[in-house]
């Protein structure tokens, strides 16, 4: 029923389909969660399109034929109302709801169900299907896995549940897994959208929810808040990222485990820098085990996508936003660190240090 | 000028027979209904109160009975079923259903148990 | 329009109360107003069912209530409501004093409602149940609190028509007054069958 | 009992007392109008900010306040007071009434708005407005620093209040005041949905009334009802304020359906098609307006269950709404139409509007909702509804019935130019924004970054803004210059309801003698079936009408200085603020005020210059 949808040989919705940045477009799905919505605003977009024309064509010819010509003075027949007409455009219009409300209850059901997907995939085995890169739950035969989304005011936590680390700001998935995702907030109400691979849901504070999503494909996904949280609710930005299982494993390990070199840097500059860390960072940031946990997650910090989940991941910026947070992020939780607190040549080292920290392989 | 009306002036006179004699049923309706909800509102105050009713009866009991008073209080002290109150009826149950859909969202869709 | 009728009747008007366009307005509006009030208590009762069980280690609702003492507010509140209504029957037949009388008696029924409701409160809170200890409390509260304060309000009310019309015997403008104040008293009173039902019976049954 | 009016010489004086129906109308616009500037201003600087990616015109900050209060002042105090100014002045005209039901309730609903509305925007002198959006969602408001949300849970509960007071004004003045001969199916539209939109506001208001409560008793007093530490809940905030804020949509969008119904016949010169099934659509929309609040939180976790029954339940309102609009259409089909301003506003409504309808049933679509909510697609979709709608329906009332009001009318053809430029902007603004929305644009958000490709469709949507706002000012301009075109303005359109029957503007007590009232379209039927005049329903007689009042205003600024009080926790303040009210309501009580009779031969003075 899905593909049908997307054959229809209307251009409007082809011109639609694929419209916008490939790593953030409702309209450019590139997931089965965010086909399976898609579908539904495609399909009511017909509807509404087909609406939108009838009501259209009516307007244009009334106001065309029945407008006043000069010296025309005749009076209109009054005309009470025409049952008949009241009955058809009572009809249609619930026959064209009828076919919106349908399928969406049952999407409905099915992207609330974080189990389906199981129950899917051995189904298909049985029947020995052919997979669809679209039809929810074609792809998987690995297990799910689970990971906690913790939103704060105004970075995100990702903790995941099957391997017991906690990462920030960039959320790695393995492609062609279902990964639940549980919504949890400690501070006010926030909202998870990965526009490309599946619509939001909110994190509410004592209220956990729950949706899925999956990534057929590797890539770097656009992640937002898209509840108002506080005056950077703007630039409250992840990333969700792709990799194949392998990779992911790896990077699975280097979170559990981070290479010695994160903790005992061997370059004396970035042995500094550690110390630099030790004293004014870790109480809120953790590096491995060892670490607060106020602030997002550094132990892959070199391999960041982004900085503070916006800035361009350079040296200069992060002198910039540690030198000042609020610039950067008004109302972020995050102290700010003068000359007196951490001079110039602390500052290199302490850069040196956070760029090396890495736990996938060197690029 | 013609002279009007002035309705601060006390009003004087007998009621008429006819509403003399509604007046004395309506006493006597008004009476029985009150010691009606005593007894009901005993009733349920008892079927919480001591240990002898099973809950699982009790608190259905105590809220029809609940109800059937608020009806009883509507209908009779209210006078809600006499004539003309057809718009007061539909707003006040109007109100009732909004206020029950309400409660009902409040108690089961607050994020805590999903449907 | 209605009001140009005679002002001294052979028969007194069988509804004083709405014999006049003002009389009818303020009968109607107040019906409605107390429609609207309705969804008012809904709200606060949902809330109050929603939180109930948020004591966060505070007491609740079974330590707490005392189902006797409340028990006898109800009774009091619901005697009052009969008052309320001889009340009115008596405006009905034309007695002014008779009228005054029960409207007093309803006014003092009011009063000792209220105090065993302060005595209430102050108890709770004495037992460590402050506003803020809990959403629960902060629920209750809110809820019975409103309902206190509608309470204050009718007696206030009441107590102001008594004085202000002790001598004026029953009028075309008094008898919609003292009518919608007795409207008034009987929501109060309904809306506390509910609040006994919903949040002492149940704190205390289920 | 006092007799003739003492005619007070001090004009000022006469409208701050003044229980007229019409000159309150006349209020209410006007402090409506100062609030739509207000917002409009607020929505043109957000504009602007918007202008350009990671722009720096104005502070995150300052964003966010800016935010809530355009959505405040425009929905509290803008759209919905304008609406009310028509709904008084026209109402009681349309039912053959010399007054409202309570004419000094209605003073009062008045000054409670205007005072609510200026102690909300007192916040931006005080160290900061409210920043949490319209919905004000708790944690965020509750937690909120500063005073400015306690100014949002004081000013919208006071002008709250004027509200309900208003609504249920309407309501008896409907059932009880029509003339004879108005039975309810010989209505008016308006006066109609005005109707329906009364019983929404008495309905929808008190859990507004118990949310701004709750959150009050929170922010002020120590309450835990959100404090998810202490068992509270944030869900029930966003349930109160939907089960208030989604018949709040419907009150604003009815009132302005009902313009509509009265424009589009006149111009049509047809009678209204399908009247008795306008009737039951409205009263349908209205109570489905109930039945779907939770569409706002699909996404906050309520279940699928719960989901898709809102869901489906939403969907329905399409369907009464499509009947309105065809049988808009049908009235039209087979007329003589007129393009005049006012029906111009009322044809641009038409496609505006149900593109905006449409989108909303997408958004009902609760699991493509989840893509949806919160982005500028909703954006999009509630300005369509709102300004295709509700403000077309007001630009199109206030073309219809200025004459009647003001005794000139409005130069058309800068009513045309009005139209037009407004047309053209607002589809700029707005159109662009679904597709915003749909790529990833959330909505409150302060700016947006480099490179996400949002930055040519937000400069098009700022232009069409920039359009709007001349268009306004044409507007504006045009009631100051038109005012000599003086020519024919009690029946300038060739009406059909009884409004159109009185001079303009009408005398102080509207009808000298309450007409007759024969079928549906009153005055059209004397017209073309009689002999073109109203019958009398009572013979030439002395008129009892209200005296005016300061005690409004002075109830209202208690009010508003005990608002004072709780916002700083002043107690003092608060018991003197209450006591100004109460004891104004207690002197109202006591002191009996039983109106004035014009005499006779005062009617017959007027009648013969009119
Ligand atoms: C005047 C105001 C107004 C009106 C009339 C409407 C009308 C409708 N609205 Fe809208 N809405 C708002 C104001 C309004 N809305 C506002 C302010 C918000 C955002 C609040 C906030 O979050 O800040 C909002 C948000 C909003 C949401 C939540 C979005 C989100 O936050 O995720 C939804 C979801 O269901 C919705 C749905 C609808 C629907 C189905 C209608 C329907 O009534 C529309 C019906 C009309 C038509 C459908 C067109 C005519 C019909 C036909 C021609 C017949 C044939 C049609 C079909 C078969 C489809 N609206
Ligand atoms: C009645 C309701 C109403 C109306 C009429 C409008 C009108 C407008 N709105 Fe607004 N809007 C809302 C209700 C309304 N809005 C609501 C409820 C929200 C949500 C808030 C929230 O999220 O909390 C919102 C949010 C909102 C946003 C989203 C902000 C965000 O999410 O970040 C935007 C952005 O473009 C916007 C723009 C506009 C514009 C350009 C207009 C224009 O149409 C304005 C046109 C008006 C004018 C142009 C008049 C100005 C006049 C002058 C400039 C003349 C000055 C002259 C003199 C002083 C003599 N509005
Ligand atoms: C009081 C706790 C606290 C301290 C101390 C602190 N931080 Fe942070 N840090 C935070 C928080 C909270 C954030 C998230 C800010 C945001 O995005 O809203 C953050 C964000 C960051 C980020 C961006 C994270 C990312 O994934 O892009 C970096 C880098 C960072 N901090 C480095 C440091 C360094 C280096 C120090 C010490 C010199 C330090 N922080 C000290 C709390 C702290
Ligand atoms: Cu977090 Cu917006
Ligand atoms: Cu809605």
């Amino acid at each position: 029923m899905k593909h049908f949808w997307r054959l229809l040989p209307l251009s409007f919705i082809l011109l639609l389909s694929g419209c916008g940045a490939e790593n953030m477009s409702a309209l450019n799905p590139q997931g089965p969660v965010a086909e399976m919505q898609f579908s539904l605003i495609a399909l009511s977009l017909y509807i509404m399109i087909f609406v939108l024309f009838v009501v259209f064509a009516i307007y244009i010819f009334v106001l065309i034929k029945f407008r006043e010509r000069p010296g025309d003075t005749h009076i209109p027949k009054q005309v009470h109302g025409n049952r008949t007409l009241e009955i058809v455009w009572t009809t249609i219009p619930i026959i064209l709801l009828l076919m919106l409300a349908v399928p969406n209850v049952m999407d409905t059901f099915t992207l609330a169900n974080t189990e389906i997907e199981q129950e899917e995939a051995e189904i298909e085995e049985e029947n020995g299907e052919e997979n669809g890169d679209d039809v929810p739950g074609s792809v998987s035969d690995q297990e799910a896995i689970t990971i906690e989304v913790n939103a704060h005011q105004f970075w995100w936590e990702f903790e995941y549940k099957d391997y017991e680390f906690t990462a920030g700001q960039d959320m790695y998935i393995p492609t062609d897994t279902q990964v639940n995702i549980e919504l949890i907030s400690d501070d006010v109400q926030h909202s998870f959208w990965v526009p490309a691979l599946a619509g939001k849901q909110d994190n509410v504070p004592g209220i956990t929810n729950e949706m899925w999503l999956e990534a057929p494909e590797e890539g770097v996904y656009n992640g937002k808040c898209a509840e108002l949280c506080g005056a950077s609710h703007w630039l409250m930005e992840f990333k969700v990222v792709a990799v194949d299982q392998g990779t992911f494993d790896d990077w699975v390990d280097g979170m559990t485990e981070p290479p010695e070199e994160s903790i005992e840097p061997t370059n004396e500059v970035a042995a500094d820098g550690r110390e630099v860390f030790e004293d004014s960072c870790i109480s809120c940031h953790a590096v491995g085990d060892e670490g607060g946990q106020q602030g997002p997650d550094l132990t892959n910090y070199g391999e960041r996508q982004v900085l503070a989940g916006y800035l361009d991941h350079e040296d200069e910026k992060l002198e910039a936003w540690l030198r000042d947070t609020e610039e950067y992020k008004p109302d972020n939780e995050m102290p700010s660190f003068s000359e007196d607190e951490i001079d110039d040549e602390e500052m290199d080292a302490l850069i040196e240090y956070m760029n090396s920290l890495k736990v996938l392989e060197e690029d | 000028m013609s002279e009007h009306v002035d309705p601060t002036a006390p009003l004087q006179g007998e009621p008429s027979k006819s509403t003399e004699r509604k007046l004395r049923k309506e006493a006597r309706v008004q009476i029985v209904s009150y010691f009606l909800m005593i007894f009901m509102t005993s009733l349920a105050f008892f079927s919480i109160a001591s240990d002898a009713v099973d809950s699982s009866f009790a608190i259905p009991f105590i809220v029809i009975v609940g109800a059937v008073q608020v009806v009883m209080q509507l209908y009779v002290f209210m006078h809600m079923g006499e004539k003309g109150t057809g718009w007061i009826n539909t707003m006040i149950w109007s109100g009732i259903l909004i206020a029950a859909l309400t409660v009902g969202a409040l108690m089961f869709l607050i994020g805590i148990v999903k449907y | 329009m209605a009001e140009q009728q005679a002002s001294t009747y052979e028969q007194l008007p069988p509804n004083p109360e709405t014999a006049t366009l003002d009389g009818r307005n303020k009968y109607l509006g107040f019906w409605f107003f107390l429609g609207g009030e309705t969804v008012l208590f809904g709200s606060l009762i949902g809330t109050y069912l929603g939180l109930r069980a948020g004591t966060a280690d505070g007491p609740g609702p079974a330590d707490l209530f005392h189902l006797d003492l409340v028990f006898i507010m109800t009774m009091i509140l619901l005697t009052s409501s009969l008052t309320s209504v001889m009340a009115m029957i008596n405006m009905k037949r034309g007695s002014h004093k008779k009228l005054l009388g029960w409207m007093w008696g309803t006014v003092i029924l009011g009063a000792a409602f209220l105090g065993f409701e302060i005595y209430e409160f102050y108890d709770y809170y004495q037992q460590g149940l402050g506003f803020g200890t809990s959403a629960f409390s902060s629920a209750f509260y809110a809820l019975v609190g409103t309902h206190g304060a509608h309470v204050l309000f009718g007696i206030l009310w009441i107590s102001t028509l008594l004085i202000r019309y002790r001598k004026s015997g029953i009028t075309l403008t008094n008898a919609p007054k003292f009518n919608t104040a007795v409207l008034y008293w009987h929501f109060i009173d309904v809306v506390w069958v509910f609040i006994f039902t919903v949040v002492y019976l149940l704190g205390i049954g289920g | 009992m006092s007799t003739a009016q003492t005619g007070s010489k001090n004009v000022i004086w006469d409208w701050l007392t003044t229980v007229d129906h019409k000159k309150i109308g006349i209020l209410y616009l006007a402090g409506g109008a100062f609030f739509f500037v207000l917002g409009g201003i607020e929505a043109i600087l957000m504009r602007i900010q918007l202008m350009f990616p990671e722009f720096t015109f104005l502070g995150a900050q300052t964003f966010n306040e800016l935010l809530t209060m355009h959505g405040t002042t425009m929905i509290f105090l803008a759209a919905m007071p304008l609406l009310f100014g028509f709904m008084n002045f026209i109402i009681p005209l349309q039912i053959g009434a010399r007054d409202v039901a309570f004419p000094f309730l209605n003073a009062l609903g008045f000054w409670l708005f205007l005072f609510g509305g200026l102690l909300l925007n007192v916040s931006w002198f005080t160290g900061g407005a409210p920043d949490a959006g319209w919905t004000a969602y708790v944690p965020l408001s509750s937690e909120s620093a500063g005073q400015g949300l306690d100014y949002y849970l004081l000013g919208l509960q006071v002008s709250g209040l004027g509200t309900l007071i208003g609504g249920i004004n309407f309501l008896v003045t409907v059932i009880n005041m029509r003339a004879p001969g108005m039975s309810m199916m010989r209505m008016p539209l308006f006066t109609w949905s005005s109707f329906v939109a009364s019983m929404l506001i008495l309905f929808a208001f008190p859990a507004l009334t118990i949310g701004l409560l709750l959150l009050m008793l929170e922010r002020l007093f120590g309450g835990q009802f959100f404090a998810v530490d202490f068992g509270g809940n944030v869900i029930i905030w966003q349930h109160l304020f939907w089960i208030f804020g989604h018949p709040e949509v419907y009150i604003l969008i009815l009132p302005a359906f009902g313009i509509f119904s009265e424009v589009i016949p006149t111009f049509a010169k047809k009678r209204l098609f399908g009247y008795s099934a306008m009737v039951f659509a409205t009263l349908i929309i209205g109570f489905l307006g109930f039945m779907v609040w939770a569409h706002h939180m699909f996404t906050v976790g309520m279940g699928p269950v719960a989901n898709a029954i809102f869901a489906v339940a939403t969907m329905a309102i399409a369907v009464p709404t499509g009947i309105k609009i065809f049988n808009w259409l049908l009235t039209l089909w087979g007329g003589r139409i007129r393009f005049t301003t006012a029906n111009l506003w009322a044809l641009g409504f038409i496609p505006s509007f149900v593109m905006g309808g449409v989108t909303g049933v997408m958004l009902a679509v609760s699991a493509a909702n989840y893509q949806f909510h919160d982005t500028y697609f909703v954006v999009a979709h509630f300005h369509y509804v709102i300004i295709g709608g509700v403000v077309f329906g007001l630009f199109a009332g206030a073309y219809f019935w200025w004459p009647k009001m003001f005794g000139y009318r409005l130069n058309e053809t800068m009513g045309k130019w009005f139209f037009w430029l407004f047309l053209i902007g607002f589809h700029l603004t707005f159109f662009v924004q679904h597709f915003l929305g749909l790529l990833g644009m959330q909505r409150r958000v302060a700016s947006y970054l480099e490179g996400q490709g949002f930055g040519d469709m937000n400069f098009v949507s700022t232009m069409g803004a920039f359009l709007m706002s001349i268009a306004f000012i044409i507007f504006l301009i045009s009631i100051f210059t038109s005012k000599k075109n003086t020519e024919n303005v009690n029946d300038p359109w060739d009406g059909r309801s009884l409004e159109w029957t009185t001079t303009s503007p009408p005398l102080h007590y509207n009808y000298p003698q309450t007409p007759l009232v024969r079928g549906l379209d009153a005055f059209w039927l004397e017209k073309y079936e009689g002999d073109g005049r109203m019958k009398a329903a009572e013979p030439l007689d002395d008129i009892h009408m209200p005296n005016p009042t300061i005690l409004p205003i002075v109830i209202s600024l208690g009010l508003t200085i005990a608002s004072f009080g709780f916002i700083y926790l002043v107690y003092w303040l608060i018991f003197v603020g209450l006591g100004i009210t109460f004891g104004a309501m207690f002197i109202r009580s006591v002191k009996e005020d039983h109106g004035h009779h014009i005499p006779v031969d005062e009617i017959k003075r007027d009648l013969e210059e009119g």
